[in-house]
């Protein structure tokens, strides 16, 4: 179910990066993917009836179906921030794009050259 | 021969720093080297071998055989006459230490073709050649810089397959030697195989010497390039290409290989390409070369020809035949050689290569006009000279075999060389002398003195060819080439061919016979007077031309009878087809072909990245889930 | 000991932010000291660290094999080499500090998802390196491939992890997945990974990042590259064993003439030698996707020569374009650079008395004997192509009329730049100095149960 | 006609995915005795046996032992996700703690100026002061936030990002704001060192990059789970003052 | 229960990307994608991911908005030329 709506979101984000001709829309395009990966990643991990992996003093007593895969929270927590850098870069760039270029729209910039 | 070769090209680098010092020091330096190397090869023993190195496993060997001993002969007695030649010359060059270390580079790498044994040794000898005269070719003219990088270009394609082809063989046979390439192939059954072979290997040949498809590159290469390394590349560097040629059609057994594709008189099919090769370069150098206005592009067009008529010989497989062919790489490169270096010797004086805009300078450089004139007679093949005697052979060979479509087309190449090497004849030497070069002198001795020696050479052997005749009879013993009958007949002074025999010295005789009549009417008629195109009655004082039928001669270059020579003629062929315009619509369309890619997958905006990354993705997904 | 390649330039890295005046100072000793470690290394040649203590399939571990040694030794070399030019990496020395902890982290990994994240400290380090000079569009359009790019990796990352339950690269090796799943694996992995090994059609932001300024091409078309074609190795011969493999032959083979054929067209030298380097990168990814041994270690083998070569072309090239506006004939002007800049692009072409004569002919060799016919066709109309533009290049550098005034030169350049370029002659004859590491390399890349066994047994004091 | 082909061409993706998903085990269906998580929950990664789980065999499926307030279960982190991104793969997260400062270095490099760059927008008086009173407050909320990473979900990353949540407000508040770039960079590079030092400790005193090596304590306490906390706070730190840098640099201009 | 809150997270996810590509200004864009991540929130907490979606919440929806929206104000409107 989750993994269908990942999915999808991927294919909505392609969809964006291909039609949008707009750099920022590209962007936004982008983070969207990056979106979807993560829940992707998160349903990877995730077990049915399972519990968020912190210890309390509440204890389950079988491993199994106990707690939901902790390590693809691990990397989605990872894969999050570096996703942020990325995005960051990309909004640092784009404003430095619109003042050279005077537009952020692919078909309007000026002075692209080859 | 290795350590020879090595310490040579070594020095070819000492000399460019020594030439930074003193240039004139550098070019002594190549000439005493080249001197050395000259000696070097009569001392060489026939049939000695020795191993350069290994590559890959496999050893370089050096060999030196009948043929490396003709071929290096030749090459050296050009290059030694460029290297006298360049000691004065080079004082007009921009780059004179450069020119000094590639020049020498190139013989060293020229001389390790020739003593290659096997295929890899030629190849790497054959590229530093290639790549130190690509280097000097650019040094000319304006349009030399895109001469070198079509000359670069042309000689690739050729190497390259040649490359591809050595390394079929290598696959095929664990071997790159050529001895052992030559028996394997012998015995080979695979027929696609060795045809493969044979034209890819041909391949670089024919880029080289300028045979038909690759022959653009002639012209432009040797009208722009320095004028003394025009000398070496037409007289010396094609010859390279007539040496891989006569490897693959000669030194490989062909007869052998293609049994069973013999297409007409006995002549395998592939050989029979070659030879329509070689005919159909016959007609197209002639007859650009015709139309050429610039000296050196006409006689860089008749290398095209000339080429052809070596190939045409090698490939008849004939005895005679391969031996007017060899014969005649000697020939065309001491008149090509000669005749570049006059052109030098003119251009070093008048700095223009166009004919329409000189004249007269038969007084002015008189023996610079008689080494031309002894070029052009052995280039054109007039008996006494030794040009005739290559040629004579070739049509014996051709008549033998019956080939008389291409015995015509020879005919015919002769027939238009003494159209064309009359026309720099006439432009240069003869007729008026324009006014701006009133106080041309000849050329310092250093620079006449090897031209002299050359056409001394040539003028030797046209009268006594047995000397140079009797290396290329050891060459077709060592290949085996029929019929074994003995062609140079010294004791009878006599080259024996098949509809009859020709004894130069006879031939000679009667020359000088007719020469001293000649010269007997000449002095005996009164001589005629020289007037200035220009020159007005002195009488009336009026600026009145008398030649001119009453009109005064604004543009004289008009009148100057050279310019568009043979109109009539060229008319004929006015819009010809060319195939340099074939072959730039081919770098046209790689061209475009680079904008293409460039503007689908490199050009655009992030969208389209993302269409061809998901594409691939899809593509890969489809292709192999 | 190996922890220290990374740590070392990243403690400098993060030193440098205290004061930004440090930065180059900081970027030449870490460099320095980077590559004396990766010297000493050699004693530690085969083993592993458990980061934090931590088994390798639970924890990240880093693979000292022979692979990993020659290639963060080469690496760490040519990061020596750019630590000369200060005046090229100028305010850039932390983002060098960094790319360089990141090059040798994603090269010395043994765990899929820290090699993502090494991956993405590149694309980032790299995407502010291509920035300069304001060329941030081009450094955009990266960006946005590198997204993607890294967001399939991720899956695939993700996808192995769903399979083996563990992120380890060692147990990948041993599974043995299912067809299907290996086909997803590796199509992911190869498209996430093409992006960097310049892939066609992956590679449309080479032009522009390489032809934009001096800095990129210097670093990204040399270490850069070396870490993704190791990468390449690794992942797609040791770890996912052979799947994917014809799949990037034939691509490899479209980028070498794609590469080449769009250098023919362009007019710009840096975005030339992109190009050039786009087409290098498809005849060394063609030659490794072979997959068996003598290929490997021909495809490594002239991956350095390549690289060796295009650093000495991009640091002339991109001191050269910066310094003058009209380039015909500055060579009379800058005749080391010139020598220099010939001779590396003789060497690229292939021809004798250079190092890329040795390695291409033998990839040559080694195809036909393989029953390949098509490879050698293609490799040498490409290098056809390549000749063409090489030598229109150095005809124009060296003998068009001058038309700006020559100024001095800089004596690091030339030094540098002669000095790699005699090396190139030297390797023509002493071919063993690249092609003994480079089968040592390769070696260890196909060595699927080497892999595993340098880890189980690296586990003994555990 | 453009949106078209986009369509199909993200369907083929969608499609794409969807076959591969076939490979994945099923949503909410999946056996954690196969994956090293296991042991990760477990806490006993050093008793596991490596050689066999290289080799595939896994685990059976095994009770859960009594984790919670036991002494010096390994690194005795409650909050097994932190246990992991600051322990087990402790090395992922200084690479991720690099791209961040990559890219605020980008930023900077990017964008950085010296100059506030002013909008001359003036933000009105009540928003201005209950900044002023709020800022504090969020700074320690974010201090919070990373301090007790290791029991309650959260730590570094958001709390770094929390305490910038403060910077921007006093950007958004006050048109003169400036925070020091000096200030910020040392902050994140002695942050950032403090981090890479640690694990050099680690490497000395344990024999292992990043090695806990101090005592581990009982599980559920706040102090415990060794150089956890710690690297927490180094990372929170480090991410406030980089995020805080970065916003610095997107509200600043050449002057 | 769960799950049918999950299908309606997922439609409004989908509505919110389609919305975010989509629309006309950036601004708007970029409200829609943090919408995006904002939902992804509670599918993080509906996978027992807690830590996910506090960092998610203040990283990836807080501060990626909060970057863009100080980016596009310093671009003043990047899609009104």
């Amino acid at each position: 179910m989750v993994y269908w709506i990942s999915i999808i979101l991927m294919g909505i984000g392609i969809y964006g990066l291909l039609t949008q001709k707009n750099l920022f829309k590209q962007l936004i395009s982008l983070a969207i993917i990056d979106t979807a990966v993560n829940v992707f990643i998160i349903a990877a991990g995730y077990v049915e009836g399972g519990k968020a992996p912190i210890y309390t003093k509440a204890l389950p007593s079988f491993l199994k179906g106990a707690f939901v895969d902790p390590l693809p929270q691990a990397l989605v927590l990872t894969a999050i921030v570096i996703g942020v850098g990325v995005l960051a870069l990309g909004a640092a760039l784009l404003v430095r794009v619109k003042e050279k270029h005077k537009n952020l729209d692919v078909e309007n910039m000026k002075g692209v050259g080859e | 021969m290795a350590i020879t070769l090595i310490s040579i090209l070594a020095l070819s680098v000492a000399v460019y720093f020594i030439s930074k010092l003193s240039w004139k020091v550098g070019a002594v330096i190549n000439a005493l080297a080249g001197a050395y190397l000259m000696i070097y090869l009569f001392t060489l023993k026939v049939g000695s071998s020795e191993v350069l190195g290994t590559l890959f496993g496999e050893k370089l060997l050096l060999t030196y055989t009948n043929a490396s001993f003709y071929f290096s002969f030749v090459s050296m007695l050009v290059i030694l006459a460029v290297m006298v030649f360049a000691i004065k010359w080079l004082d007009s060059q921009k780059y004179p230490s450069a020119f000094n270390m590639f020049l020498l580079m190139m013989t060293a790498a020229s001389l390790g073709v020739f003593f290659a044994g096997d295929l890899l040794t030629l190849y790497i000898f054959w590229e530093i050649a290639v790549l130190s005269s690509m280097l000097i070719v650019p040094m000319g003219k304006k349009e030399a810089r895109r001469a070198a990088i079509i000359y670069a270009v042309m000689s690739a394609t050729g190497t390259y397959m040649y490359l591809y082809a050595s390394f079929m063989i290598y696959s095929r046979y664990g071997n790159f030697n050529l001895a052992e390439v030559a028996k394997d192939l012998a015995n080979d059954p695979s027929m696609p195989f060795k045809v493969t072979v044979y034209l890819l290997l041909a391949a670089a040949g024919i880029a080289k010497s300028g045979i038909f498809p690759l022959h653009t590159w002639l012209r432009i290469a040797h009208g722009n390039a320095p004028d003394a390394f025009s000398a070496v590349l037409s007289g010396q560097l094609v010859k390279l290409g007539s040496y891989v040629l006569m490897l693959v059609t000669a030194f490989f057994p062909t007869l052998k290989m293609f049994q069973g594709l013999e297409l007409y008189s006995k002549i395998p099919s592939p050989n029979y390409f070659l030879l329509a090769l070689g005919a159909t370069s016959i007609i197209v150098g002639t007859l650009m070369a015709i139309k050429q206005d610039d000296m050196k592009m006409l006689i860089a067009f008749s290398s095209v020809a000339n080429g052809g008529y070596i190939l045409v010989g090698i490939a008849t497989m004939d005895a005679i035949g391969f031996e007017g062919g060899i014969l005649h790489v000697f020939n065309h490169a001491l008149a090509a050689a000669i005749i570049f270096m006059a052109f030098a010797s003119v251009v070093y004086r008048t700095h223009t290569t166009k004919i329409s805009e000189m004249g007269g300078l038969i007084h002015k450089m008189p023996i610079t006009f008689i080494s031309y004139l002894f070029a052009i007679i052995s280039l054109a093949g007039i008996p006494p000279m030794s040009g005739f005697i290559s040629k004579w052979m070739i049509y014996q060979a051709l008549v033998r075999k019956g080939m008389f479509v291409t015995a015509f087309i020879a005919f015919f190449g002769s027939i238009g060389s003494f159209l064309y090497v009359f026309r720099p004849l006439a432009g240069v030497f003869l007729g008026q002398l324009p006014k701006k070069y009133k106080d041309v002198k000849e050329v310092p001795a250093i620079m006449w003195i090897p031209m002299v020696t050359l056409v001394a050479i040539s003028f030797i052997m046209g009268v006594w060819p047995f000397p140079i005749l009797k290396p290329i009879e050891a060459m077709r013993a060592d290949f085996a080439i029929s019929p074994s009958v003995k062609i140079a007949d010294a004791s009878n002074w006599l080259v024996r061919g098949v509809t009859g025999s020709w004894n130069p010295v006879i031939v000679f005789n009667l020359f000088i016979i007719g020469f001293a009549i000649a010269y007997l009417l000449y002095t005996l008629f009164p001589k005629p007077k020289k007037v200035d195109l220009l020159a007005p009655h002195k009488e009336e004082g009026a600026p009145i031309n008398i030649y001119t039928g009453g009109e005064y001669i604004y543009t004289p270059d008009l009148y100057q009878y050279n310019t568009k020579m043979y109109a009539g003629f060229e008319r004929m062929y006015e819009k010809h087809p060319s195939w340099e315009k074939v072959l730039d619509m081919l770098c046209k369309f790689f061209h475009d072909l680079g904008q293409l890619v460039h503007g689908w997958f490199f050009r655009p905006s992030p969208s389209a990245y993302a269409f061809w990354t998901v594409m691939t993705l899809l593509i890969v997904f489809w292709v192999r889930w | 000991m190996m922890t220290l390649a990374i740590a070392i330039p990243l403690i400098a890295a993060f030193l440098a932010a205290i004061r930004k005046s440090w930065g180059y100072i900081l970027y030449a000793i870490a460099a320095i000291l980077n590559f004396i470690l990766s010297l000493s290394l050699i004693g530690a040649v085969p083993s592993i660290h458990a980061l934090g203590g931590w088994k390798p399939p639970f924890g990240i571990n880093l693979v000292l094999d022979n692979a990993s040694f020659y290639a963060i030794l080469f690496i760490n070399a040519i990061f020596l080499i750019v630590a000369v030019f200060p005046d090229i990496i100028g305010k850039y020395a932390t983002v060098m500090l960094v790319l360089m902890a990141a090059v040798n982290g994603f090269v010395l990994t043994g765990d899929l998802f820290n090699s993502f994240v090494f991956m993405e400290i590149i694309s980032a380090a790299a995407v502010i390196i291509a920035s300069k000079r304001e060329n941030y569009y081009s450094a955009f359009k990266y960006l946005i491939f590198a997204g993607i790019a890294g967001s399939l990796y991720l899956i695939a990352v993700i996808f192995v992890y769903t399979q083996t339950g563990s992120l380890n690269m060692a147990q990948a090796a041993y599974f043995s997945f299912s067809q299907k799943s290996l086909v997803a694996i590796t199509t992911l992995f190869l498209i996430g990974l093409g992006v960097e090994a310049k892939l066609f059609p992956l590679n449309g932001w080479v032009m522009g990042v390489y032809g934009g300024n001096d800095l990129a091409p210097v670093i990204l078309s040399t270490a850069v590259t070396f870490s993704a074609m190791y990468m390449m190795g690794r992942l797609m011969i040791t770890i996912f064993g052979g799947g994917v493999l014809q799949v990037l032959y034939v691509l490899a083979l479209i980028t070498m003439l794609a590469g080449e054929l769009a250098a023919l067209y362009q007019k710009n030298l840096l975005k030339t030698l992109a190009y050039s380097s786009i087409g290098q990168a498809g005849l060394v990814l063609a030659v490794l996707s072979k997959g068996k041994e003598p290929f490997t270690s021909l495809a490594y083998f002239q991956l350095m020569n390549e690289v060796t070569a295009k650093l000495v072309l991009f640091l002339v090239a991109g001191y050269l374009v910066y310094k003058y506006t009209n380039l015909n004939g500055i060579f009379k002007s800058h005749k080391v650079l010139g020598t220099a800049f010939s001779i590396a692009s003789f060497s690229l072409v292939g021809f004798p008395l250079f190092a890329g004569f040795q390695s291409k002919l033998r990839i040559i060799m080694e195809a036909f004997k393989g029953g390949d016919y098509l490879l050698p066709a293609l490799l040498l109309l490409a290098t056809l192509i390549e000749l063409t533009y090489l030598i229109r290049w150095n005809v124009r550098l060296w003998f068009e009329d001058q038309v700006e005034e020559g100024e001095k030169g800089s004596w690091r350049h030339g030094f540098v730049a002669i000095a790699l370029a005699i090396f190139l002659v030297v390797i023509f004859f002493f071919p063993n100095i690249y092609l003994a590491p480079a089968s040592k390399m390769a070696d260890a890349i196909t060595s699927v149960s080497g892999y595993i066994n340098i880890v189980t047994s690296g586990l003994g004091g555990m | 006609m453009r949106r078209l082909y986009a369509i199909l061409i993200a369907a083929g993706f969608v499609y794409m995915m969807l076959s591969f998903l076939g490979v994945v085990p099923g949503y909410g269906n999946i056996d954690l005795c196969s994956r090293v998580s296991s042991s990760f929950l477990l806490k006993d990664v050093s008793e596991q046996n490596a050689k066999n789980w290289l080799m595939a065999k896994g685990l059976e499926t095994k009770s859960i032992e009594k984790v919670y307030g036991e002494k010096n279960k390994e690194d005795g982190c409650a909050n097994v996700v932190t246990s992991i991104v600051v322990n087990y793969r402790s090395f992922d997260t200084l690479g991720e703690v690099t791209v961040l400062f990559t890219a605020a270095l980008g930023v900077g490099l990017i964008l950085g100026g010296t100059r506030r760059k002013k909008y001359g927008l003036l933000p009105n008086f009540v928003f201005r002061e209950s900044t002023r009173i709020l800022v504090p407050l969020i700074i320690l909320f974010g201090a919070y936030i990373f301090v007790h990473g290791h029991l309650t979900p959260g730590g570094g990353f958001p709390g770094g990002t929390i305490i910038a949540a403060a910077a921007l407000l006093l950007y958004l508040a006050d048109e003169e704001f400036f925070l020091s770039k000096v200030s910020t960079g040392a902050l994140e590079g002695s942050m950032g060192g403090l981090y890479v030092i640690a694990g050099l400790l680690g490497l000395a005193i344990g024999g292992y990059f990043l090695y806990n090596f101090l005592p581990t304590g009982r599980v559920g306490n706040l102090i415990s789970s060794g150089i956890v906390p710690i690297v927490y706070t180094f990372i929170g730190l480090k991410v406030g003052a980089e995020l805080s840098g970065l916003i610095t640099d997107l509200h600043s201009e050449e002057g | 229960m769960m799950t049918a809150l999950v299908v309606l997270a997922g439609a409004i996810m989908t509505v919110a990307a389609v919305f975010a590509v989509e629309a006309k200004k950036i601004l708007d864009s970029v409200i829609a994608m943090s919408v995006v991540s904002l939902v992804s929130v509670f599918l993080f907490i509906a996978m027992r991911a807690p830590d996910v979606a506090i960092t998610e919440a203040s990283v990836g929806a807080g501060l990626v908005t909060a970057v863009f929206l100080v980016a596009l104000f310093r671009m003043k409107g990047g899609d009104e030329e």
